[in-house]
Formats: structure tokens, C-alpha cells, sequence
């Protein structure tokens, strides 16, 4: 249960209290989103994490009413490996991911044996893989999935080396490698150019919608109407989007998916993770 | 339970070892060191006794051994009756609250100061604060640190050192105190004080003293009885009297000799030769037995004259105590018969040049 | 490198930080120091030759130290979490990170104790054995002053190394200028916020490390 | 909590890792060892009453030691790696890591290596001086050796943060069985991965620690 | 440049103190400590000086100023003619390459063996390895540690802890050497054997030694000259016979008294009064002058019977040197009469009861 539950979810003298996870709370739009809570009777407190791996134990052990900072290939991850009790309560954006650089100007000009950097997190890895197995840089074994690990790539067929580097240092990497994939958020504050990308993935393409980034609670949350009228917020508040759309340099795709498709496209990632596995 | 007979017939020893052996394990490379061989030592309640030997003897570690610093290879120690290598630490303790230590490179406390040094035994023993300072304060002066009190150990000379330890050691007034080389740093005068205040607690407060010295002065002033130690082995005891009057090693004979002018040694004797012509007797006295006069009127009245060169007399313990080198000078029978007439009177020594 | 900067809008959050990590450190150091001095203590006395020797001991309390302090320490964080929950009621923010940073802190400084206290001088412990003064009293009245100069440094160092490591505390959604610096400054390639808050913790650190000296030099009048 | 595990098939990037850390965790205390034994001395030698003793020194040192000591270190990273660049000629990857970790370490070594020498007793550097010898000399043979006791144990101590800092090696592309067990246990939610890595780690720490306790312990003859 | 006139009439003194001031700062919360108040000191090539004072008289801290290991607070410490307070680190090791130093407080090296810690200075001077060999086992035998060679300094006794450090001090064969108590955790056998080692390095060598010691037997087997200490002043200097002979100074008086007996103190002659009947005078012999034998015929003449009840006869410097105390018994008359005569013929003092 909600840390707030008793009190009345909209409206009620009480504002409710919501304690929400994120990664990167600094992003400025949270404080905004705070602010319009607040008006309307939430009170919202957003918790920041470092580091992928503890917003969503955090928002099992109850510490959390919800977090926002993954997309559904990440949740279903951590569903396979714990108790699969969290799910998809709404959904906020696809952000695409993009290979660059500070040497060549595409793909082509990347040198056989050049180094090529990818985030160290899982999922974001791999679909950074499967970026570079698209523009013909690697051969993935079997093709490629969103489970896909450097262990996984052919070495043989591949043009370059791959190294895995966390998130927020890929950037700095750039004068070290050929070529990096970089997380949407850090583009342009790294002084680079969205419009600098040298290959990209398509966030139109049915196959992104398992990078739909979402906002997850507990399975028994998933009726709360405080958390869902946030939810509503954030999606429905112009300056909100705005903020959004302003730190990925308008490249974000924002989508409303309704939770029962949400979660219908999140039980499938999760029964290809546990085959996986 | 004390008879009627005087505790002095029952009485346990203070101090009891029984054939006490220490050996420390051999170092990497080397080979164990037995410090000490197999000692018997009984130290009566009440009683100063002096330890000497030389330098490596075991005189150090045989103290150590009797607070139990150190445990024993093999063999027995008893403090007031009580075995205490049995002994748990918590009862070791209680051992130890009754025995003050000097030690040898005096162990202070860097992190007190003068006064805080000689506190410690006093809180250890859980002496009321105004009792304390009082004690301290005595103490401060008795040592002649009043000045020092509030200084750090490393701000003090080499014998003010050995003075703070000296009043650590005396501080909560033990039964028994363990004094290893207690004044080598020390100043004639403050010896002499130090000397005199030991003799003072053991006659007035009965605290029984081990003394480890190299100086055989401090024996002779201080102590009952002298323990002598060789190579780890007690190779000769006995009251100070007898054993200064009448050594029987070598080793003690030679400790004997610094403070008893014995005889000269050869080197000397050879120096005393050119300047002073004749035949040169050694005259032992003891005691008030011989009045000197008459020994000179014998020479006298035979025209042998003569000149002390070397020697002298010594109190010990009360008791006089000399020997005397004369160098005879006169007509060489005349010498001859007044040797043989002295050598009635007195133990005499011929000494060859 | 990008000159903008919001440290202007940032400044509240700033002192936000510092305060969060005085308070985070200050904590830790008071709680780990107390257990490290503990830990530290127990390594020192069990070793051989040690007050209360026991190689057994000395053996176990050793493995026991070896194991923690290696962990990489987020899942040094992770692993302690539930332990958290249980004791400081929750895994997350920052009384969780001063729970783990605590027992990390603790493992540390028994180290650094352990090694300070090896250095005094043994015959200063006889000469207190030598009046009746018991173990535990020894310990205190004598092993740890004259360990003081160094003890006092080697906290110094602890210091330090805990300002450093509270910086970590943002993964398990913590304060501090360390993760402010990382949060506002560096994954938002703010260089201004982050040296800004670099400074801070810098001349944080330099106050307490020549307190530290100056201490140290008057305990040991050298 | 989830017993899948992908352990069976991660065996050879385990001994990779352990390979890697073990490489990585030398480099840097060798390198890091020296440069934080020249630091340190320097911070010894120029305190008041020191060798070389000079105020003014002996405080800029304490102020560079201080201002690198408490950055966070995936900053100290970050901002080491355009000079890491010119070193060692890559900002990434094992050789960028082992530049970092060896700065980071020689200004913590530093600091262990002032603490273990003040506890030198000043009478011995004194019979060194008075029979002429130089005072780089005394350095080396008087003041070193008789503190080599306490510096062995500090550079154990080194050993194991430098085990545990390594496993952050993976942020620049570094490897090692911390970073491993970052990556494919902890990440991954697989606890058999981490805790094996983890085990092997504190495996590793136990022989070395063992033996920088018999070393010490033979040095000091306590 | 030496004149024809010899160089004693222009050699500079190898060591020369001219108001020499140390003083130690004030601890947090006391006064400074004025160690040494304006001292000068010459002290000749070849010679011994002994430097004797009370505990705490500022000793030590002179002789460290000798080499540098103290700085002053002002005047001047010139050693071989040269100002030692201008000198950089630098040239102070080349003078303190030619001063060896035995350190009261022993300061070994714990690190390394009784080998290594003397073959330090060695290492230092640049010896070649098999010199350095040959000397270290020379030294070693001859301080008696041959089988503690490969033995750490903390497995040794105090005594072979002052004997490493004479060996150290000794190694190099300095040209002059600074003996800080030196002796005094030795026993009276290794004392002789280093005392004699010292006067031989003296004479053969020409090394000098400045000697700071408690013992004035140390002083007087050794020393040329000897200088006297207090509270930070030298306040009486001279060739050893003569302080010995006529001290000046209470404090000298005192060490002097340890040697010399010079006449029992009031506690002493109570008890020999107690056991001697009669009238006790102290007699005063120096040199040759006056035959003993003369002095007692003189007694014996008168009918005048006495016994030697303190003092006796020293050797210093090769010259007999004795107080003696008598007590006469006789006819009151007779023993005026004979003292009358007595003191024409030697000093003679009363020693009123
Ligand atoms: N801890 C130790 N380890 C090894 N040998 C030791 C140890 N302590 C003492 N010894 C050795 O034991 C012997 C006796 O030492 P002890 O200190 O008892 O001599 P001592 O008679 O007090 O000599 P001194 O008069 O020189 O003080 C010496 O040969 C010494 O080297
Ligand atoms: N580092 C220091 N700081 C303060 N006072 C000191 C220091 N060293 C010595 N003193 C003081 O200076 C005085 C002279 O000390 P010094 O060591 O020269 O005496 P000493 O004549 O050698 O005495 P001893 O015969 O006891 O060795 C003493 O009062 C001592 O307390
Ligand atoms: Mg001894
Ligand atoms: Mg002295």
C-alpha cells in the first residue's frame, strides 16, 4: 500500500504523499512536475538515484509509491530475476539511441579494428548492439535481441571492437573511440548535436515499443488513483512535456499507452526474457 | 596461622623459587637463550635483597619472573606461598598490586606527564584523588621533580627519568619492591637520598626490596643479603658480611673488589712498586678484633717502616672492614720477622712484586 | 567544455549537500569509528603476544575483516539493505547509506587502529601490568594514549576517505555534495557545478585534515 | 530471491576478471606505492622538526594531498582522463583505470606512509645523524626500516581498498572481478555471480592480508 | 701554521664553547627551560675531559650541542676552529664523520642486529665491506657480544645494549668521542675493560673524549680534566688532581667525597663514636710527602693508640691521595700533645663529636 493511502487521493484537505524513484532527478522538469502536484493535491516527493539496479527493489521493499526511469525491457528484467510484482502504470517517452562521433562523419569511415563504446547497462546495451549490428559494424550470434551482451557478438564478422562503458562517461570516451553509443540525456549536454548522430534506432518502429520508458508500481498500486492522476500530470502538464522534450533535445517521443497495453507488451518481454534464460 | 614460636618459623618465604628455568625461544636463525638455569631464591618478608652480576646474567629477567612480567620455562615461583603460574590474570593482579617496580630503562608513559606517571599506580589502586595528589605531591619532592611536574617524559634528562620511575614504583607504597638498576643514572647525592629512603620504608614500613645494581656500594649500604648470578645460575649467596668479607667465586670477588680495595692488581701493584721501595703485606681486619696500633707498634718497635699504599676501611653493615697494602721498608730480616710477628695478629697476605 | 551553468539556481542545493554530508560523515565516523575502534582493538590485543592472545581468535576476527573490506561497495550497499530495513527502518536514502557506510567505515578503521596501535611500546604495557592494572584499564589508560598521535591521523585519513565515499550515497538515493557534484555537476556536464562543489568538499576536508595534523603534533610533541 | 543463474557459462570472465584485478591492483600499487612513498615521505620530512623541515613545504603538500584525496573518484576519473590521454595515451579501458586508481592511491598511500613514520623514535634518527650520515641516507636506512613494520601493515591495508576501488574500473571500460561482479551479477540481479566474484576477491584479500600480518609481524618481532 | 714555539702555543682548541646559551621553549602552559646558561669549554686535542653534575645539570645537553644534534640558543660551538652554528646539513656530516657518539639512552637502531647497528657508521664512512667485517668482529669481541651478533636489539639486556653502543660510537675510530653515561649499566668488569679500551684509543690514537659521567672512579681512572656542572653553569674546571685534591664547590666536594672518602658525614661518625672510644682527627697524605709510618711512630711515641676507622689511600693519576680518619685513645694530654705533633706533620682536621 501507498505510504499516503488513508488520506483522500484528489481533492482531499490532506495532500497525498507520493515518494517517487528516479535516475537523474536533476533534469529540471521534475521540479516542475513537483510544482503541479503540489496544486493539485500531491505531494510529491522525487527520490534520486545513481545507479540502475535500486529504484526498483526500493519500490518492491514499499521505500517508493512509484519510479519513473526505465523502459519495459528493463522492468521485465528485473521481473524475471525477482518476484515479478511490479508493473507499467503509464507510459511517458521513447527515447531513441544514437551512435556518434568526434572523427568521422559516418559510418562508413569507421576503420576495421576501431574501438566503439556502448553503455554498460544491460538493456541500453543492448539495444546499442543492435544500433551497431544495423549499421554493419558487428554481427550479433543469432541475430540480435534486446538481450543481447558483448559476449554475444561474432568477433569474427565484426568490423569493430566493442567495449561497454558506463552511461554517463561514454561521452568523455569519444575522443578515445571511433564512434559511442550515448544515452538521449547526455547529447547535448556533452556539447554534442542530436543532429551529429551517425546512426540511430527508429522510436516509430513497432519493434521500439518495449523501449517505451514507463512509470511502475507495485502490482497492488496499480489501481491507486493518486499515482495514476500523477501519472495524468505528467503526461497531460504542457510545461512538463515541454521539459521533457527540452533536455532530450526534442528527439523524445512522447506516447500515451493505456496500462492494459502496457502491461500486455511488458508480460511479453517478460516471457522472452524467461525463455531466454 | 603464626605459632607461638614466632612467625619466623613458619613464615613462608615472600618470595620462593624452585628450581626456576627461562628460556626464550630462538629467534630465526639463532639458537634459544637460557637466561635462566635452574634458580633457587627465597626472599624473606622484611628483608633488602641485592642481586649482582654481570652484565646478561639474568638478573633482569629473574625479576621479571617474580611479577610474573615474564613466564617461566619450567619451575616454580611463589609470592607469599601462592604458585602464581597457575595463576589467571585477574589473580595475577592482585599479586601485582602488592609489588612496585624500577625498571631498568624506566618504561614511562610518553602520553603523561611527570605527575600523570606517578599517578597511575595510585588510580590503578584506587587511592582516593586528595590522598593522590597529596602522595604525589610528597613523592615530586622526595624525587626532587616538583619543578618537572607538568613536563613530558621526553622533555626530561636520563636520571629524571629513573627519578619518575622511582617514584612510581614507591607511589602506592608495595610490599615488595623490584629495583633493577634503580639509581645507575643517578647522581652520587640523589643515590645517596634514594638509598636512604629504601632503607627508610624497609625499616619502617617493612616493604621487602630486590635490588639490582652493578654497584656494589648499594649493596654494601643497602641490602641484608647478596645474591650472586652467573650465566643464568645463582653461583653464591649469603648475608652482605660474609659474602663481602669472605667471597668465594671469582665473580664475586671481583664485585667485592671495586668497593673492598682488595689488593691491587697487577698493573697497579706494578706502579706502586717504582715509587715505593720494600715489600709490600696485605692486611686483612674484621671487625673490632685487631686494634690497628698494635700492628703498627709491632712494626714500629722492629724499625720496619712502612707506608699505605693501597687500601682502606670500609663500614658494612656496622661492622669494620678493611684491607690494608702497606709497603715495609727497613733491613730485610728485620721485615721478614715483623711480617711473621703481624701475621699473628692479623690475616696477612704476602704480595709478591 | 560548455560554460553554462546553473549554479546560480543551485546554490540552496549546495548547501543542502554540505550540510547532508557533514551530517552523513559526521555520523559515520562517530558510529564506525566506535566500532572500528572495537574491531581494531580485538585485532590488536588477540594477536600474539597481545594482552588477551588468542590465536584462534585473532584468525577469525582477521577472515571476518578480510571479507567485507573488498566488497565493491554498492553491493556492499546492496547486500546490507535488508540488515538496513531492519535497523535504521529503510534501504534507501541516507540513513541507509550511513548504515552501510557505518559498517564499511568500521571494517576500515579497525585496520588503521590495528596498525597504530602495534607501534607502542611494549615496555610501557608491562610497566602498567607491572602495577596490578587490569586489561581492560590498560587498554584504556595506556594503549590508546600513547597510540593518540597516530590514532588521531589515521582518523584524519578516515575522514577523508568517508568524505569521498558519501558520495556514493546517490545510488541508494542519498545526499551529500559528493553526489550533488555527480548529480548536478558532472552527468549534467556542468563543469562550474561540479568544481564548485569539488571546492567545497576540498576546503571542507582541508580544515579538518590540519586539525587533524595540528592535534597529532601536540599529542606526540614531535 | 531468483537462484538463475548464468554462473555455468561466465567461468572464463571470472578468471579474466581475477586476472585483470590482480593486474590492474599490482600496477597501481606499485607505481601508486612509490609515487605515495615519495609523497609521503615529503609530507614527513618537512614536518616541524623534521629532516627537511619547512613550513612552508610541508603545508602546500598537506594541500595538494588534501585536495585530491576527498573528490569523488568517478570525477577524480573523469577529470584525470584528458591527462591519462598523454600518459599512458588513452582515456579508457585498463590503462586509463590503472592511471587513475595509481594518483588516486599514492595521495591515500601518502597519508598511511606519514603515519606509519612519525611513530619513528627520534633518538635513532638523532644516532644517525651523529655519525654523519646524509639525510637522504637516514631516510632510507634509518627511518624506513624502523618503521617498515607499520608500513607493511599499510600497505596491505592499500592493497585491500585498492582491491575494492578497482571494481569501479568498469566506468571507463576497465575490467576486473569487481567490475564483473558489477556487470553480470549485480546488474543483473544474479546473486550467484556476484557472490562468487565476491567470494574470489575476498579469497584473494585473505592470502595477502595473512601474509602482510606475518610480515609485520616478523619485522616487528611483536 | 704551527710556529717554531711548538703547537701548543697556537693549536686552536678541537672543541671551543664561548657563552654557550640553550634554552627550550616553554611547554603549552610552562616556562622555558634554561638547559645551559653561558658556558665555555676549550677542550684540547688528545685530551679526556670528564664532565660530572648533578641530574638534570644540563650535561647531556651540552655534549649535544658538540655535534650539533641540539642548535644553540646563542654563542658560539666551534669544533677544529670552525663555527658549527653557520654550517649547512651539509658540511655539518663531515664534522660529525670525525665525532663518535655514545648516546645515554642507548637509541640502537631496532631494525637491524647488533652487527647492523654497528656497522652503521661504517656503511656511513664508506668502509670497504671486508675492513668493515674485520672491525665489527673485532669491536664485538672485545664488548663481549660475539655470540649476540645476529641478535635484535630488544633481546638484549641493558648492559649489551650499552656495549652495542659503545661499539657503534667506537667503530670508526673517531677523532673525537662524546660518551654519554657511558658505563653505567655495566657491570664493574665490562666498566674496566671499556675504560681501559678508552685510555687506550687515548694514548694510541690521540682520540679525544669528552666523558659524562656519575661515577667519579670514571673521572678519576680516566679523566685529565675535569669540568663541573650545575643548574646549567660549569662552576668549577681543572686537571683531575687537582678538583680531586682541593675542590672548591660544594657540588664537587660531593662527587669528590664518592671516591675520596673524603670523612665520615655526621650520621657515620655518630655510629663510629658509638663504636670507637677516643678522639677522631682526619689526616690528609698527598703525594710523598710524608711518610705514614712517621705520623704513627709519632702516636705510638706518645702513647697515643688509634685505629683507622675511614678513609684510606687512593691512587689518582699515579699519585697516592688519602684521607684518613683515626680515633686516638690515650691520656686526654697526651693525645692534644700527639695531635699537636701530627699536624706539623700532615693536614690535620678534628673531627669534633
Ligand atoms: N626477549 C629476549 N629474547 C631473547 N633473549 C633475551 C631476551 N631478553 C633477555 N635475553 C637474554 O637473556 C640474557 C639475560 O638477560 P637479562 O636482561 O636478564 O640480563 P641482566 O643480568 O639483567 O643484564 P644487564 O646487567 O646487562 O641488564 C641475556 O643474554 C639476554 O641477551
Ligand atoms: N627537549 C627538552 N625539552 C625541555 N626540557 C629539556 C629537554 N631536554 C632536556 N631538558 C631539560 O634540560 C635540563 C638539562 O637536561 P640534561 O639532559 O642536559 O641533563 P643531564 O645533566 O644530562 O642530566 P642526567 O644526569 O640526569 O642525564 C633538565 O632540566 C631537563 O629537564
Ligand atoms: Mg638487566
Ligand atoms: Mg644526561
Amino acid at each position: 500500500a501507498r505510504s499516503g493511502d488513508d488520506s483522500a487521493a484528489a481533492g482531499g484537505a490532506e495532500p497525498a504523499k507520493v515518494v517517487l524513484g528516479t535516475v537523474g532527478a536533476s533534469d529540471p522538469y521534475w521540479q516542475v512536475l513537483t510544482d503541479e502536484a503540489a496544486e493539485q493535491g500531491i505531494d510529491l516527493e522525487v527520490k534520486d538515484f545513481a545507479d540502475y539496479p535500486q529504484p526498483n527493489p526500493a519500490l518492491s521493499e514499499g521505500e517508493l509509491d512509484v519510479n519513473q526511469f526505465q523502459h519495459l525491457v528493463y522492468l521485465a528484467e528485473y521481473n524475471a530475476a525477482n518476484d515479478p510484482d511490479l508493473v507499467p502504470l503509464g507510459s511517458t517517452a521513447i527515447y531513441p539511441l544514437a551512435l556518434y562521433s568526434t572523427k568521422v562523419d559516418s559510418v562508413e569511415d569507421i576503420q576495421d579494428g576501431d574501438t566503439v563504446v556502448v553503455p554498460d547497462d544491460d538493456s541500453n546495451q543492448a539495444r546499442g548492439l543492435l544500433i551497431l549490428q544495423s549499421a554493419g559494424l558487428i554481427e550479433l550470434k543469432d541475430g540480435g535481441t534486446i538481450y543481447s551482451s558483448l559476449a554475444d557478438i561474432d568477433e569474427e564478422a565484426s568490423r569493430v571492437e566493442v567495449k561497454a562503458i558506463k552511461a554517463d562517461l561514454t561521452p568523455t570516451s569519444l575522443p578515445d573511440v571511433a564512434a559511442a553509443i550515448i544515452n538521449n540525456d547526455f547529447v547535448e549536454k556533452a556539447g554534442l548535436e542530436f543532429a551529429d548522430a551517425i546512426a540511430t534506432d527508429d522510436p516509430e518502429d513497432p519493434n521500439s515499443l518495449p523501449y517505451v520508458n514507463v512509470f511502475a508500481v507495485r502490482a497492488e498500486d496499480k489501481d491507486d488513483a493518486t499515482l495514476q492522476k500523477l501519472v495524468a500530470i505528467y503526461q497531460d502538464t504542457q510545461a512538463v512535456t515541454d521539459g521533457v522534450q527540452d533536455v532530450s533535445g526534442g528527439t523524445a517521443q512522447l506516447v500515451k499507452i493505456s496500462q492494459p497495453e502496457l502491461q500486455a507488451a511488458l508480460d511479453k518481454v517478460e516471457a522472452d526474457t524467461a525463455a531466454q534464460q | 596461622m603464626t605459632t607461638a614460636a614466632g612467625p619466623a618459623a613458619t613464615s613462608v618465604p615472600l618470595v620462593e623459587l624452585r628450581d626456576v628455568h627461562k628460556t626464550f625461544p630462538a629467534a630465526r636463525g639463532g639458537t634459544p637463550v637460557e637466561a635462566i638455569r635452574g634458580v633457587d631464591l627465597s626472599v624473606e618478608a622484611g628483608e633488602i635483597v641485592g642481586i649482582v652480576g654481570y652484565s646478561g646474567a639474568g638478573k633482569s629477567t629473574l625479576v621479571r619472573l617474580i611479577n610474573a612480567l615474564e613466564s617461566t620455562t619450567s619451575g616454580s615461583v611463589r609470592i607469599g606461598g601462592r604458585e602464581i603460574a597457575d595463576l589467571k590474570e585477574r589473580d595475577l593482579r592482585e599479586v601485582r598490586l602488592g609489588i612496585g617496580m624500577i625498571f631498568q630503562q624506566f618504561n614511562l608513559f610518553r602520553s603523561r606527564t611527570v605527575w600523570g606517571n606517578i599517578a597511575y599506580p595510585l588510580e590503578v589502586a584506587g587511592v582516593a584523588r586528595a590522598e593522590q595528589n597529596q602522595r604525589i605531591s610528597d613523592l615530586l619532592h622526595f624525587v626532587g621533580l616538583a619543578d618537572k611536574a607538568h613536563s613530558h617524559v621526553d622533555e626530561l634528562s636520563g636520571g629524571q627519568k629513573q627519578r619518575v620511575g622511582i617514584a612510581r614504583a614507591l607511589a602506592t607504597e608495595p610490599s615488595l619492591l623490584l629495583a633493577d638498576e634503580s639509581t645507575s643514572a643517578l647522581d652520587p647525592e640523589t643515590t645517596q637520598e634514594v638509598l636512604s629512603l629504601l632503607r627508610r620504608v624497609n625499616r619502617e614500613l617493612g616493604i621487602t626490596i630486590v635490588v639490582i645494581t652493578h654497584e656494589m656500594d648499594v649493596v654494601r649500604s643497602l641490602a641484608h643479603r647478596v645474591v650472586v648470578m652467573e650465566a643464568g645460575r645463582i653461583v653464591e649467596q649469603g648475608p652482605v658480611v660474609q659474602v663481602l668479607s669472605d667471597p668465594q667465586q671469582p665473580v664475586t670477588r671481583r664485585f667485592v673488589s671495586t668497593i673492598v680495595d682488595d689488593e691491587p692488581d697487577a698493573e697497579a701493584l706494578a706502579a706502586l712498586h717504582a715509587r715505593h721501595p720494600g715489600h709490600f703485606v696485605k692486611l686483612a681486619f674484621r671487625g673490632d678484633e685487631v686494634r690497628q696500633s698494635d700492628v703498627f707498634a709491632e712494626l714500629l718497635s722492629r724499625d720496619v717502616r712502612f707506608e699505605l699504599v693501597y687500601g682502606g676501611i670500609e663500614e658494612v653493615q656496622g661492622e669494620t672492614f678493611g684491607n690494608l697494602t702497606l709497603a715495609l721498608d727497613g733491613d730485610p730480616a728485620a721485615v721478614t720477622a715483623a711480617v711473621a710477628a703481624v701475621a699473628d695478629l692479623v690475616p696477612t697476605t704476602e704480595l709478591s712484586r | 567544455m560548455n560554460l553554462d551553468t546553473n549554479i546560480g539556481e543551485l546554490w540552496p542545493l549546495v548547501w543542502q549537500g554540505a550540510y547532508e554530508t557533514l551530517y552523513i560523515v559526521a555520523i559515520t565516523l562517530t558510529l564506525g569509528g566506535i566500532l572500528g575502534l572495537l574491531l581494531g582493538l580485538a585485532l590488536y590485543v588477540t594477536r600474539r603476544g597481545g594482552l588477551y592472545a588468542s590465536r584462534a581468535t585473532n584468525l577469525v576476527l582477521n577472515v571476518v575483516v578480510n571479507f567485507f573490506r573488498p566488497i565493491p561497495f554498492v553491493i556492499f550497499i546492496a547486500a546490507v539493505q535488508p540488515l538496513a530495513r531492519v535497523v535504521v527502518g529503510t534501504g534507501i536514502g541516507n540513513p541507509a547509506i550511513i548504515f552501510a557506510l557505518t559498517l564499511a567505515a568500521a571494517f576500515g578503521i579497525s585496520r588503521i587502529v590495528e596498525q597504530s596501535l602495534v607501534t607502542v611500546d611494549p615496555g610501557v604495557i608491562e610497566a602498567a601490568r607491572s602495577v596490578g592494572a587490569s586489561r581492560l584499564h590498560i587498554i584504556r589508560t595506556v594503549v590508546l594514549p600513547e597510540a593518540l598521535g597516530p590514532l588521531v591521523l589515521g582518523y584524519t585519513f578516515i575522514f577523508v576517505a568517508l568524505v569521498d565515499m558519501s558520495a556514493i550515497a546517490g545510488v541508494i538515493g542519498g545526499g551529500g555534495l559528493g553526489n550533488f557534484a555527480l548529480q548536478y555537476g558532472y552527468r549534467q556536464f556542468d563543469a562550474v557545478v561540479t568544481w564548485t562543489a569539488v571546492v567545497i568538499i576540498v576546503a571542507l576536508v582541508q580544515v579538518v585534515q590540519l586539525a587533524g595534523n595540528v592535534a597529532a603534533r601536540r599529542i606526540m610533541r614531535r
